[in-house]
């Protein structure tokens, strides 16, 4: 399942939303990602800074998540497994994306969530533009992210 | 055909999306790029680096090289930095 | 931090814990195993049946889990871990052990993660002993775990 | 010395743990279950396959040839199965 929305996630609901009901499941694995703090290496912290705001691309989104999932259901021996990605104005701490994935044993259930986080990383249509005191920036696209996704292909 | 712009070639553009009859002799993604930035100052600096331009068709992942003939969407936008 | 407890744990809250108040946490990556009913291939599901029963050798389990947790801390950058393991009797479903770790970078989680379980399955000492219809048996270890946990050596 | 067994082992051997002031002859873990087998039918029983048995000397994973002497606590189990 793939959800884009603005509103914040609660992890145990959506696994037990997964798992309920079911004893075929050995493992679940989840990744959530935070909004850090971009400024936290500054001498003077600016606590009223630090705002992440996420931009997608409705339609392509959705379509990219579900074939990224599909191909994660193609490779590994998944039970279940939900991407949620969220998009609009957040603040460090808060929470922007969570992938889980479950299945009868680890092993399928960690490499399905890293797969699907570095996929999502590098093909997923959002952007990020962080507001600190210099006023407001977009965050530039990482190398190694592309590295990343390149291993699985 | 329906573009689309998203980031800062959104905002270098000046709008999110428009509707434009393209000439005919438009017929790959670098092609558009090389129409479009023909369409005034604002367009020009938004492709200006075209290694930092990645093209969707249809809602599709393509190459600049792709064929946008019958496209019904592109949209133009950086390598993006979601999760 | 390491718990070892008869009680059931909920993810978001441990999670919460380990997030509250922080901005330099990107990534939580959490591994939640539960038991499977081992007997769920058969044509006749017994649901009274499938109990499973852990013993644990109190003292040494949580010095091996500290260990394990400190070895994880010395190869890659969290900025928090914890391992739940839980023992005593549990129904098809349930939660057995939690492993959640915390790092600004996805990867160092995801790696420190999979380590953790990797080697809690082979160094902490815990024994299950499954109830089925034809009575009580002990489960025995796999060797796909020693290879798992071989790697990281 | 404290002796201690875990799952079927303990159940073989019918207590989970005792104190036994052993034979200065015994030195490692090995020679230590060689006394034990030699305690009784359950010992032996519980013993007999010693590709299965793993040890813990002060509650530290060892080695059957590893020496037991001075140790306070020494543990019999098969293979762990957690997680």
């Amino acid at each position: 399942m793939v959800r884009v929305e603005e509103d914040d996630f609660d992890l145990s609901t959506e696994v037990k939303k997964i798992t309920d009901g079911r004893t075929d499941i050995g493992a679940v694995v989840s990744f959530t990602g935070l909004v850090r703090d971009f400024q936290n290496n500054a001498d003077t912290p600016k606590p009223d800074q630090g705002q992440m705001t996420l931009e997608h691309y409705p339609g392509m989104t959705e379509k990219q998540l579900e074939q990224i999932e599909a191909e994660a259901h193609k490779r590994w021996p998944l039970s279940a497994s939900l991407i949620i990605h969220r998009f609009g104005t957040l603040n460090p701490g808060d929470q922007i994306v969570l992938v889980l994935t479950a299945s009868p044993h680890r092993q399928a259930a960690f490499e399905a969530a890293m797969f699907l986080m570095d996929w999502l990383k590098t093909k997923a249509p959002f952007w990020k533009k962080e507001t600190g005191p210099e006023g407001e920036a977009w965050v530039a696209a990482k190398s190694d992210d592309d590295a990343a996704a390149d291993k699985w292909s | 055909m329906k573009l689309l712009y998203f980031a800062w070639l959104r905002e270098r553009i000046g709008v999110p999306e428009e509707e434009r009859d393209l000439p005919a002799s438009v017929t790959t993604a670098h092609e558009l790029i090389d129409y479009l930035s023909a369409q005034g100052s604002a367009y020009q600096a938004a492709f200006a680096d075209r290694e930092l331009i990645k093209v969707a068709i249809d809602q599709e992942h393509a190459a600049l090289t792709a064929s946008v003939v019958g496209a019904h969407e592109v949209a133009f936008f950086p390598p993006v930095t979601g999760g």
